[in-house]
């Protein structure tokens, strides 16, 4: 029902980039996610679908430990990313996150300028050897979040002066710019117009070239569309995992099939 | 009608009032509040603010507006033969009033009728002795005048007080129908109310003018007065602060210049010391802390702020100064002579403000939105980055509020510069050397002995008068630079 | 692009194994923690180090070292002594002849005269006075009184006075220890806890025996009354009129200056404004906590208004939004929504503000509630306000200042009795403070 | 107002304090209150006019000065009765257990403090370090000098009756005339301490005083007579010119160093503020002000001419009327 | 190459709600709305379009004042609600508000129970007498607002603690609680699933029986589907304002056929 992705994208067998094994997710008693094992592969796009509160942001927000800032919520279960566990002792989220970029469903630029804003993440990770390259690296990102044209006479501008569409992709522009190997994105195509998401989508398909990208979408088209794997999940469970072509065009679970036509929410 | 009486009758008049708004506007609402302008309380609030307020102000007034009045007409009619050359007018109405209050005392303890404590009769030995008797606390034995005029006085604060209460409930029940009257749905009783409540909301914010004035009016006089008796040239330039007794008379150097770089270097120092622990210490209670630890920590460092400062003053001389000289004295390094210094009192100061900058800064760090830290992480950055570059500069203009708070207070204090900084005005770079400030020096020169109509005393006004323009002129910088560098989130 | 992409495509650390950055990095981490806690360390440090240093001078104020004896007092020497001038001499006097005869009666074998027993005693005239004009029916039977000993004697029971330290003083002789001794022995001399200081009110600075802070908390209640009164409502409403409602322009900026400003104005300044403003335009009774209450008002305002006004700026605009956009009125907005968000730095805000107006004694110098404000009990809340009162740190200022090193440790004391206070008047803030904090 | 309302000076406090406890206690009129504050703010507020929301009486440690008797003319305060109640007798004290500072004359504590000092019979900048440097009876201590600060009207008996006298025996003075300096100005040479950390101002209170010689074993503090004999276990006192002293010498006037305390009461606030003469007849009756009362005990000295003071308060005698 | 919106929803010409005439707004130096001049009719639902960035929240925030709040933002030109200028000195803008209800383009709850959040508005309303009428009101709004089954357990929860679409659907029924003339929704279905979606465009046209809608919206097939008319704006122009059909099937600007067409953006 919908057009199935073109077999350019189609999936390639690479290796595992995130295994998660029996993941559950508590907001205090509120059982969010109930028992989730995914294994999610380098280069290679992966949407996240189902209905709102379903646990999509939650699942997502596991793999870079961005739920550990949350008092009141616990995760059980294993992450591996690159067959390490992520929830282990001895893993520094900061190195995790650097690794595993996010872009928020909320966009939540910082009170400073657009340039900072981008620059942020390259400085820290010192990327930079100085202004010059800072510069190109910002310039970069800003082309690749599809916002450079509107910005660039603004750059000193405060990134909370944006309409919401713009501040959308100056995260995924800030996202970008510090490269990590997988990048997880919760709704960044929710505030564009048709172009503007025809470009971060174009940008998803070169991150594909390296690393993993995980994706949590509403549009079946877009999950389609750039997709090469679809998790369906549905009140906090995963119900179902495959090839995108296989989801879209024969799903097995029947709650799959409501969801993708239409008739569950 | 005493006037707690008649105050609680004008409430009772506007929460009566508040009922009827209120249950009119609904009635010819059909109970439809839909139908209503404003929700049907602020009608009600709207009439019983009419009628209390304009009541209560005229109440104020009357009040404030009687005693003249009646004291003016009574003493009047004091003779002036009745007035001894040594004393004044206002003394033997001081007397007249205490009279009043006496006989007042003798009626209630039943010493003294009613009728007999006005009549004209009233005998002088009887009227004295019955005060006593009634515990008022009366010299010598009453005068004609005196008594007479006591008598008047409480003829006329009696009618007085009759003819206000009166007054005052008129005005109650007019605002009262005027607030009812005006009820209809179509009326816009929430705006009415909240310009009252504005009006308030400017009148709370005109005190720190009112304030202002009151401190430049008590300064200017005393000010002017001192530099019509010391040169002020000499005053704001001169170099050496070293004020003679005046019985020595004119020998006095009055140089503000070595108290002011007292201040400000036993300020910095105190800063040095409050800024980077109060900050620190904020950001681990905000960011690091777990909400227990916060929980205690918090409040405990709060008390910091609230040991009188004669304690720190004991402190610095007793403990932290013999300290340092252990260190920097003869026996250490050698840069320090005596306990007393810039230092001493500085660190100690700094330690009081702790709680300024702490408590403040956890409260507006604790307020920046989750998303921004969140953001930060999601890229990577360590939660010190994320402290350092997001949370702070977003935090910034409450931060600068208290580190403002903290120097205003730093400027302010006296008791720990005078035990711990010595008095001795000094231009020294020397942290280890005794120092002064304006603010010390204020209060020695006010509370001291020098004749306090000559130039050494009159300068603590000075000070206060410059110490007041120089952080006044301070604050509009600070103004200047925060509305320069605020970032807004969201 | 995409080369560009693969290239920085840089080889990361594990995440168990860290790159050489990230170590740097965490260790930086780890030393702005350090930092932090290190500064909390600090400021508890020496809150650690004052507390034990005021509780181990204050402690000893809390006790007292007293003399019991049981006499009987006549209704002519009642007369007799009514009749003196100084008659509270003239008790003293019957109390030291009735010690001496029941020293008399018991018969301990150590020399003692009159004057050696008068410097044992504190001052006690006043208190028997008191007692036998409340209770004229106890005239002529025995009345047993615990009365306070002299400064010295007390010392000496508390370590503060030996045998070798009295050698120059003329109030104290060596030999009248060994009377000490022996009446200590015989149940006489006692130590006993010190409810007269908790509760008692200031007195002359021969009698530090009888001096107690009790009275001066009154007028510190009685005054934080009105600063708590006044100025959280007035600072709160003038914050939010100016964060708020307040047009942007130069007469808002010139309220935001001076309020800043008002901040760094020398508390003794608000003093001299209190004098002339208060007490002789105004005409407000002197040495009244009423006054005094007004004076540390002023200077509290600005601590409340600058951090109500900074909690104010925190709260993030798209809560206005909402509500406004729901069609609440800006007033609405704020008190429904706004204000409870900024409630814990106006919490803050109260707390140090207050805990300074407590604390603080230049400004009730000039208004007259520093000295010897000895006074009985207000009798109801008016004349809590207006009568002449002090306040515990004027209190503990003159004591801090007298000769006596009896009155040292009652300053002493009287910081501990002034911290309690401070400690329950924040709690209550504290508590509030915990319940309105959250994130959003 | 019923009762009477005091202010002035901190020397005067703790004798008033006595005088109004007592006053309380065997009266029935309310205690006084009395504000401390300094000589200086308490006339200022005594000058600022008569009636009730004025103070009734002023403490002060040194006598009203002409210009401040002429603001208070200005304000209408105008019969003033001036009430001298004794002496504050002034001391040099050292820590009980410190070096053996036992004997001073003026001259050694000029020598110790004083901005130029002759030296070798030169006139030259001081430099001493220790006392045993300018006179051998004195210890091999290191001078360290705490004076009262310029706020204190001690500071003028100081430097009357011991820095000018001693000026005087050093032969400073002399060598300043010499060298072609003014009266006054040599007067003000010889008042001016060196400023090299020798000398201490103190512009707190004896306790601070009392505090800074508990921490230096050297230090040579400069008390009240009072004070002094309440710490008589940490402070050991020096006799000025072979004078110990005491409230006899002091009375008998032969220890140098004291200064008379007073307070002023306006005329026409008594029969209008109730219990005003009685307390003013209180402070200076027999029972309380002569040498065996209380405010002896305390430490007061006893003015010598008691009677006629209690004489003029009985009368209600006016400054500047005949005495 | 959408669908024609169906004949039912065919736009009635009915009165004029909002008129709005010569529009400029300027944040700072910034133009963002330049000379707008629209009519927007009442008992319809009218459709913003356009690239990000252009406008289109700035224009509906014009609209019921809440560019008020934003200090550097000036706004010009006239807006007149049913005949009454609505930046007269005259108007109160709460009455404004409550007449004219917003979704905003971030959901915005309140840190307040789910059931205070939807509560508030009808309680300074005074919509309620006691409490059974308002607990029927906060039904109904989450009714509406296609959460209620989500909610109905937890009424007590912070609004915070929602997802991302949860948080949106809850902001919807709390601008409806209150029962606004007009409706302006900014992205209101951005982070819904379709079922969701297809739930709220129900209440937009249950809506439309009675009052004014107007709805920001990058979804073309949304604009399509549930609006009679549509305004398409473009850096700040408002390029054509027609017929929702007529704009889809038959653009008279180029830049409308070309952005409706997915080339520009
Ligand atoms: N608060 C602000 N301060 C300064 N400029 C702003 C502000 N809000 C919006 N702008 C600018 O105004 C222009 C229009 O913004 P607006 O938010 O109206 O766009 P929009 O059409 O809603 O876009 P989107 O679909 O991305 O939400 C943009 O260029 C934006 O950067
Ligand atoms: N901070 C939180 N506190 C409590 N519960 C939460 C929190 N965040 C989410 N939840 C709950 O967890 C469940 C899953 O939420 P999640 O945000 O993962 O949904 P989602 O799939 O991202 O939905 P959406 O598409 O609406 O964003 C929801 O029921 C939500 O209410
Ligand atoms: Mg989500
Ligand atoms: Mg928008
Ligand atoms: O307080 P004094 O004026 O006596 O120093």
């Amino acid at each position: 029902m919908y057009d199935a992705p073109s077999t350019t994208k189609e999936a390639v067998v690479t290796d595992v980039k995130i295994q998660a094994n029996d993941v559950q997710v508590y907001y205090a008693d509120n059982h969010a996610i109930k028992d989730v094992s995914v294994a999610i592969q380098d280069k290679t796009v992966t949407a996240f679908i189902g209905p709102s509160g379903c646990g999509k942001s939650t699942f997502l927000r596991c793999l870079n430990r961005m739920n550990d800032t949350i008092d009141i919520c616990r995760v059980h279960g294993k992450i591996e990313i690159d067959g390490e566990d992520i929830y282990d002792k001895r893993v520094d989220p900061v190195q995790l996150r650097a690794k595993v970029g996010m872009v928020f469903q909320k966009p939540n630029p910082f009170p400073k300028s657009i340039y900072d804003n981008i620059a942020y993440g390259p400085r820290i990770h010192g990327m930079a050897r100085n202004k010059a390259e800072l510069d190109e690296i910002v310039e970069r990102a800003l082309r690749r979040g599809a916002i450079w044209d509107e910005v660039k006479d603004r750059l000193n501008a405060p990134g909370t002066g944006l309409s919401g569409g713009q501040q959308q992709r100056l995260c995924i522009a800030r996202a970008v710019a510090t490269e990590p190997e997988v990048l997880l994105m919760d709704e960044p195509c929710s505030a564009l117009d048709p172009i503007a998401t025809a470009q971060v989508e174009e940008l998803i398909d070169e991150l594909r070239q390296n690393y993993a990208v995980v994706i949590v979408t509403h549009s079946m088209q877009q999950a389609a569309r750039v997709s090469q794997r679809t998790a369906f999940f549905h009140l906090g469970h995963l119900v179902e995992y495959d090839d995108t072509s296989k989801i879209f065009t024969n799903p097995e679970d029947s709650r799959t099939e409501s969801y993708i036509t239409g008739r569950i929410g | 009608m005493p006037l707690f009486w008649l105050f609680l009758i004008v409430l009772a008049i506007a929460a009566g009032a508040y009922l009827l708004a209120r249950s009119r506007v609904l009635s010819m609402a059909g109970d439809d509040r839909r139908a209503l302008h404003s929700l049907p309380s602020y009608y009600g609030s709207n009439a019983a603010m009419k009628s209390a307020v304009p009541a209560l102000l005229l109440l104020v007034a009357w009040l404030l507006a009687q005693p003249f009045i009646v004291d003016n007409a009574v003493s009047s009619l004091i003779p002036d033969a009745a007035i001894a050359d040594n004393s004044s007018r206002a003394l033997v109405m001081a007397e007249v009033r205490r009279t009043a209050d006496g006989l007042d005392m003798a009626v209630a303890s039943g010493g003294l009728t009613e009728a007999l404590a006005r009549s004209e009769g009233l005998d002088l030995d009887v009227a004295t002795s019955s005060l006593q008797e009634a515990g008022a606390i009366v010299t010598s034995q009453l005068t004609e005048p005196v008594l007479a005029a006591a008598q008047q006085f409480r003829a006329l604060n009696t009618i007085g007080a009759r003819w206000m209460s009166v007054a005052v409930i008129i005005v109650a029940l007019i605002g009262a129908t005027w607030g009812i009257r005006e009820a209809s749905p179509a009326f816009r009783a929430r705006n009415t109310v909240e310009r009252g409540v504005r009006a308030l909301l400017i009148a709370a914010a005109s005190i720190a003018i009112l304030t202002t004035l009151g401190i430049v009016l008590s300064l200017v006089f005393n000010t002017i007065e001192f530099f019509r008796l010391y040169p002020a040239s000499e005053f704001f330039f001169g170099l050496s602060w070293a004020p003679s007794f005046s019985g020595r008379g004119g020998a006095s150097d009055l140089g503000i210049l070595p108290l002011l770089w007292g201040t400000f270097y036993i300020s910095i120092v105190a800063l040095l010391v409050a800024v980077p622990v109060g900050l620190f210490a904020a950001i681990y209670l905000s960011e690091y802390a777990s909400p227990k630890v916060r929980a205690i920590a918090k409040p405990l460092l709060e008390v910091l702020a609230g040991i009188p400062t004669i304690v720190y003053g004991l402190f610095a001389l007793l403990t932290v100064g013999p300290l340092l000289v252990r260190v920097f004295g003869d026996d250490g390094l050698g840069w320090m002579q005596a306990g007393t210094a810039v230092m001493t009192a500085g660190l100690v100061m700094g330690i009081m403000l702790i709680p300024f900058v702490s408590s403040l800064s956890d409260d507006i760090i604790n307020a920046v939105p989750q998303a921004m830290r969140d953001g930060s992480y999601g890229l990577g950055a360590t939660q010190s980055e994320t402290i350092r570059q997001v949370v702070l500069p977003a935090a910034l203009p409450g931060i600068v509020g208290a580190i403002l708070l903290a120097a205003s207070r730093a400027i302010g204090e006296t008791m720990i510069v005078v035990l711990g900084a010595g008095a001795a005005a000094r231009l020294s770079l020397n942290p280890f050397e005794a120092m002064t400030t304006v603010t010390a020096k204020i209060v020695s020169q006010l509370t001291g002995d020098a004749d306090f109509a000559s130039p050494e005393a009159l300068v603590a006004f000075a000070l206060g008068m410059t110490l007041f323009v120089i952080t006044l002129g301070l604050n509009i910088f600070a103004l200047y630079i925060v509305r320069k560098y605020r970032e807004q989130y969201e | 692009m995409t080369d560009v992409s693969m290239e920085s495509a840089a080889p990361r650390g594990t995440l168990t194994t860290v790159d050489a950055r990230t170590k740097k990095r965490n260790a930086a981490e780890k030393r702005f923690r350090a930092y932090g806690l290190t500064a909390i360390v600090i400021g508890l440090f020496f809150l650690v180090v004052l507390a034990v240093s005021i509780i181990r001078s204050g402690l000893p104020a809390f006790t007292q070292t007293v003399v019991e004896v049981e006499f009987t007092l006549t209704q002519e020497q009642f007369d007799e002594a009514e009749s003196q001038l100084l008659k509270t001499k003239a008790y003293e006097n019957i109390f030291i002849a009735a010690l001496q005869s029941q020293l008399e009666q018991r018969g301990l074998n150590v020399a003692f005269d009159a004057a050696a027993i008068e410097r044992l005693l504190g001052k006690t005239g006043g208190t028997i006075r008191e007692y036998f004009r409340a209770n004229p029916d106890r005239i002529g039977t025995p009345v047993s009184f615990e009365l306070a000993a002299s400064s010295r004697v007390d010392g000496y029971f508390k370590g503060r006075v030996t045998r070798d330290s009295v050698v120059d003083s003329r109030f104290l002789m060596v030999t009248d220890l060994d009377l000490v001794d022996a009446l200590y022995d015989a149940g006489i001399i006692k130590s006993a806890f010190n409810w007269n200081f908790i509760t008692g009110a200031d007195t002359g600075v021969d009698n530090p025996g009888g001096a107690g802070i009790g009275v001066a908390v009154i007028g510190s209640f009685f005054m934080m009354l009105v600063v708590l009164v006044l100025s959280l409502p007035i600072g709160v409403a003038a914050s939010i009129y100016l964060e708020e409602f307040a047009p942007k322009n130069w007469f808002t900026d010139l309220i935001e200056v001076n309020i800043s400003n008002l901040a760094a104005v020398p508390s003794i300044v608000f003093g001299i404004l209190g004098l002339a403003v208060f007490i002789q335009f105004m005409h407000l009774p002197q040495s009244a906590p009423l006054v005094g209450g007004l004076v540390l008002t002023l200077m509290t305002l600005p601590t409340i208004i600058i951090s109500t006004r900074a909690s104010l700026k925190a709260v993030p605009p798209s809560i206005r939004e909402a509500a406004l956009g729901v069609g609440a009125s800006k007033m609405q907005t704020v008190f429904h929504h706004v204000l409870p968000l900024a409630a814990p730095g106006i919490l803050t805000g109260t707390i140090i503000g207050l805990a300074q107006a407590l604390g603080e004694t230049a400004p009730l110098l000039l208004i007259g509630m520093v000295g010897y404000i000895a006074r009985a009990y207000p009798e109801g809340v008016v004349s809590g306000f207006i009568d002449p009162n002090s306040a515990m740190p004027a209190q503990i200022y003159t004591w801090a200042a007298r000769a006596d090193a009896g009155f040292y440790e009652k300053a002493w004391g009287g910081i501990i009795i002034l911290l309690l206070f401070l400690l329950t008047m924040n709690l209550i803030a504290i508590i509030l403070r915990r319940r309105f904090e959250r994130r959003w | 107002r019923d009762n009477v309302q005091i202010a002035g000076s901190s020397t005067v406090l703790p004798y008033a304090s006595i005088v109004a406890e007592a006053f309380g206690e065997n009266t029935d009129f309310p205690t006084p209150v009395v504000e401390s504050g300094g000589s200086s703010a308490g006339l200022k507020r005594f000058c600022e006019g008569v009636g009730e929301n004025t103070i009734d009486i002023a403490n002060a440690s040194r006598a009203m000065r002409e210009r401040e008797i002429a603001a208070c003319a200005e304000n209408g305060v105008t019969d003033i009765i001036e009430v001298r109640i004794g002496y504050d007798g002034i001391v040099f004290a050292s820590q009980h257990s410190g070096p053996a500072f036992n004997a001073f004359v003026p001259a050694d504590i000029y020598n110790a403090i004083g901005a130029q000092v002759m030296k070798d019979g030169a006139l030259v900048e001081n430099t001493y370090e220790t006392w045993a440097e300018f006179n051998a009876d004195l210890p091999d201590a290191e001078i360290a000098m705490f004076i009262p600060g310029t706020k204190h009207g001690t500071r003028e008996v100081f430097e009357e009756q011991v820095l000018l006298a001693g000026c005087e025996a050093t032969g400073a003075m002399e060598a300043m005339i010499a060298g072609g300096m003014s009266e006054d100005d040599v007067e003000d040479a010889c008042l001016d301490v060196r400023q090299d950390g020798k000398s201490v101002d103190i512009d707190g209170d004896y306790t601070e005083t009392l505090a800074r010689i508990d921490a230096n074993t050297n230090g040579i503090g400069v008390f009240g007579l009072a004070f002094y004999e309440n710490n008589t276990d940490t402070l050991k006192v020096a006799t000025m010119s072979g004078v110990a002293p005491s409230t006899e010498t002091i009375a008998a006037g032969e220890y140098p160093v004291s200064r008379p305390l007073f307070f002023y009461i306006k005329k026409a606030h008594i029969g209008v503020i109730p219990g005003l003469k009685e307390f003013a007849q209180f402070f200076v009756s027999d029972d309380l002000a002569d040498p065996s009362g209380p405010l002896a005990q305390y430490g007061l000295v006893s003015d010598p001419e008691l009677a006629k003071t209690q004489q003029m308060v009985a009368d209600e005698k006016v400054m500047g009327a005949d005495m």
